[in-house]
């Protein structure tokens, strides 16, 4: 039987006496490639009860336990660093990303509340707001400097705004084009989710869209853990306040938490949207499942859920 | 101040009428989480607080400590380092191999191992015991705290490949990483049957106990792994 | 007696019966303008108890009532308008100027801290912060793009972060780059509140500090609102919370709201804050006071404020 | 639908167990703040909410009406012109000086302007009543709402240039603009003596009601100019 350990491939008598062993030499970095090779792919296990420090003694790798130990500790550390360094797996890009977007929503709001009521002492006429106001500030400035020809011309002729300087505008005009800066970078920052998730996860895409799966693997914490979660908690996810209510037995169960903004849950009668959702969240653990373990598309995923769907709508005719 | 033996080479120390859990520093003079560090004599003490550490509540809920200070430990879920630099204290002559899943939590953990000669991380996921079965030799005692709903099984597959007969299982179960819509103990119930009761299972439960007020909804448990 | 009114200059005589009356063309912006100019400085004006409306029919500037009113009404309506477009004053300048800051203080502190975990992860040993970070990012982006002289690229060769690939780089990038530019915009309002204050309230900003002083001028809605309010109110404005528990009678009155981040209490001993807050806020309100009616700068406000500290100091050893 | 006359030219509605007290839409079809409109028979009525409204308030806490159809008012403090517009339905053969200092408020005013002929807008401060005496003819009513601490001196010396002998004031004294740490009824008391008991006020009081819980400690006011 022959057995792979971290320091040596090792044949093994049927007995557990070794019969051949050829030690790796002493240097961590290659110890530690080898650690990550096998545990990316373990085969040819040590059987239970193999002790490999006294085989590493007994082939001659170390000379004793505490040479075992601290080349052990090294070559795990550095290993360790290795795959930290390589492990900024599409999961955790689509977290960051998803957390990067929350924040920029929420500071967008702040700013584009502000900046309709900044500009909007100065040219209340404009009835724009958020990223059209911040695009058309960030590119006219103030209502004396619109080109003639634009479309706000006359408007801002007769407007009873407020004056303001050239000083003011170029401040404002500042702080719209910072705005609409964040608006782009939303834009761009959508489209990376959705590509990390076509690559990651395409059933969960499928099942759930881009934007809600990214939303599912950002609250797990990675794909992995969403697909271990049952789904009754994939379920409530996100409706945390009101779990914790029913929890302490002071509200009933939650029936959706962040899967409510799936449209098949906000468009359905509220009547089925218990049914719906205890559907669509064993469909997203499936989805998560196949995702995380094979990773290949499988339309017969939507596909069922399509035909459970169907018949819950069918049931409350 | 007193000290007193509370299991093998954990302490309580006694300041007025308050007692603290603590363990010898192995690294003296450094801190691993901002944790207390108390001299006394010769002795470094780190205070160990029950609410920041399973393992620390488990122990003052009367649940027995099977360490002795050469045992050698498979530490399954060990998250920024807090409770292992602990363990690493006790078992100053043995060893702990804590494994982790997330690398930005093991990152953290680093610097831990790299100051204390005893602790072996390996970044890996603990519900696949293979993938560091080419390092981990058999122990004799396997902590387990991991926040996966299959809790039981994982410990279960660990214990098969690493246990040695005769060797312990500390674990904390959470409810809620299981079914966060269940009640606890149906929750507990389950995944003790789980652990106790499969064929192969080799498992006798030596003791259990909640761990609140420490920490909410959860089960310690201690077992023992026949001969 | 020569009078004033919108319409015409009318002479009356002793008892009250009109002498001469010229009244204006019937023209709506010349009224108006009229109308502004008797505001911002009124002159002449008719006595108590007189009747324009009749004079206005008497001296044949409207046939009757009808007309009258239909008149004054353009007419207020034009002159309201015009003083609208002409009222951003400083003042205005300043409340705007200092709600955008808060917003952009609080979007900045929200997109900082998400960058500190993003790009931590890439490159944990950076050790920047806010401002710093964010210019370092938007200069430099990864690790692997810092040239050969950079003081971190040593740091960067042996980071235990993990990687990131060009497209990541390329959008964090971006992301610190906004960031950054908000931290700009930031200190470009900055300035302008100074100048605004200098120019409006130089008093207040002598005794207050010019953010201090902008941000009261803020709270009370403008200059002329705060020159009216109680001493006992500028104390303990923006102590909100803490003012209405005591007029519910659940706490004790509240010593110091906004002010309190005046260097004079903030580093004052608890015991004499009290007092510093009753003496600052009494010199900000005599402060406000001269500012709104002179606006002339008084050294002699400030002078009394730092006697009356070193009294109170003084009664405290 | 029930229409009740309440004082001249306003009405209450009773709708089931509900009444509204209402205006009669001088601009039917046409909402000036989102309030409800309903038809009655040929009229629309406008729904005047109390809490928000001081003077709805008062009227329903019984303080009388001075308003007829054709009286002139000046109001001071008219902010987006809520209230004034229904003045404005009252007096609907009167006029309505409306005058306000902050020009933001004002602009979100002048629309409500353009569409009733009887509001004149001024922009400008009630405590400097010469700055509007060119404009200002004597009046039946002033009814006052504003937000400042000398709150009774404005009023009087509105009074003194504008209030016809005999006609009639109403003022919301808003005790915390006035001193904000005081008690109400002391800054009340305070208020009322300035305004009753000056040498040249002229002003004896008809009724005094706190306008909770409407609009808390607020205390609306009716004064009558002597003849």
């Amino acid at each position: 039987m022959n057995v792979k350990t971290w320091f040596a491939d090792i044949e093994i008598n049927e007995d557990g006496s070794v019969a051949e062993c050829s030690p790796c030499t002493q240097d961590v970095q290659q110890l530690a490639e080898r650690l990550l090779v096998f545990q990316a792919d373990p085969k040819q296990i040590p059987p239970e009860g193999f002790d490999p420090v006294q085989n590493a003694i007994g082939c001659g790798f170390v000379a004793g336990e505490t040479e075992y130990y601290s080349l052990l500790q090294q070559t795990c550390i550095a290993a360790t660093r290795l795959k930290i360094k390589n492990s900024y797996s599409p999961d955790l890009r689509i977290i960051h990303a998803v957390e990067a977007l929350d924040d920029i929503d929420e500071a967008a709001n702040l700013l584009a509340e502000r900046l309709g009521i900044w500009y909007g002492e100065h040219f209340p006429e404009a009835g724009m707001f958020t990223e059209n106001l911040a695009k058309f500030v960030a590119e006219n400035g103030l209502r004396q400097d619109l080109p003639q020809d634009s479309q706000f011309h006359e408007t801002a002729q007769s407007s009873v705004g407020m004056e303001m300087d050239a000083e003011d505008g170029a401040i404002i005009k500042a702080f719209a084009s910072d705005l609409s800066s964040l608006y782009e970078r939303r834009h761009v920052i959508e489209s990376y989710i959705h590509k990390n998730m076509e690559q990651l996860a395409p059933n969960l895409e499928e099942v759930a869209g881009a934007n809600l799966g990214a939303r599912l693997i950002s609250m797990a914490g990675g794909l992995q853990s969403l697909s271990r979660m049952p789904s009754s908690t994939i379920q409530v996810m996100g409706a945390n306040q009101a779990l914790f209510k029913h929890l302490r037995g002071k509200a009933t169960s939650p029936k959706h938490g962040i899967i409510f903004n799936h449209p098949l849950i906000k468009n359905s009668h509220p009547k089925i949207r218990g049914k719906m959702a205890r559907a669509l969240a064993s469909s997203l653990s499936i989805a998560s499942r196949v995702d995380a373990f094979s990773g290949q598309r499988n339309p017969a995923i939507k596909e069922k859920l399509d035909r459970k769907v169907l018949s819950i709508k069918e049931g409350n005719k | 101040m007193k000290v007193k033996t509370f299991h093998e080479n954990i302490f309580t120390l006694q300041q007025g009428k308050k007692n603290f859990l603590a363990t010898r520093n192995l690294s003296p003079g450094s801190r691993v989480y901002g944790e207390r560090l108390m001299q006394v004599d010769e002795a470094e003490y780190r205070i160990w607080e029950p609410k920041r550490s399973k393992l620390a509540a488990m122990l003052l809920k009367k649940l027995p400590s099977p360490f002795t200070t050469t045992s050698k430990v498979l530490y399954l879920g060990s998250a920024t380092g807090t409770t292992v630099s602990h363990v690493s204290d006790i078992v100053h002559q043995g060893v702990v191999y804590a494994v982790e899943f997330s690398p930005r939590t093991m990152r953290d953990m680093l610097p831990i191992c790299e100051e204390r000669p005893n602790i072996i991380p390996l970044l890996a996921d603990a519900s696949k015991p293979q993938s560091y079965a080419n390092v981990v030799e058999p122990v004799d005692v396997i902590f387990q705290d991991v926040a996966q709903p299959d809790q039981a099984s994982i410990a279960l597959s660990n214990v098969q490949h690493f246990l040695k007969p005769g060797g312990y299982l500390l674990m904390s179960i959470k409810a809620r990483s299981v079914d966060s819509t269940a009640k606890p103990d149906t929750v507990f119930k389950q995944q003790l049957k789980t652990l106790l009761e499969q064929d192969n299972s080799r498992m006798e439960l030596v003791k259990k106990q909640k761990l609140a007020p420490f920490h909410i909804d959860h089960l310690g448990v201690v077992a023992r792994k026949t001969e």
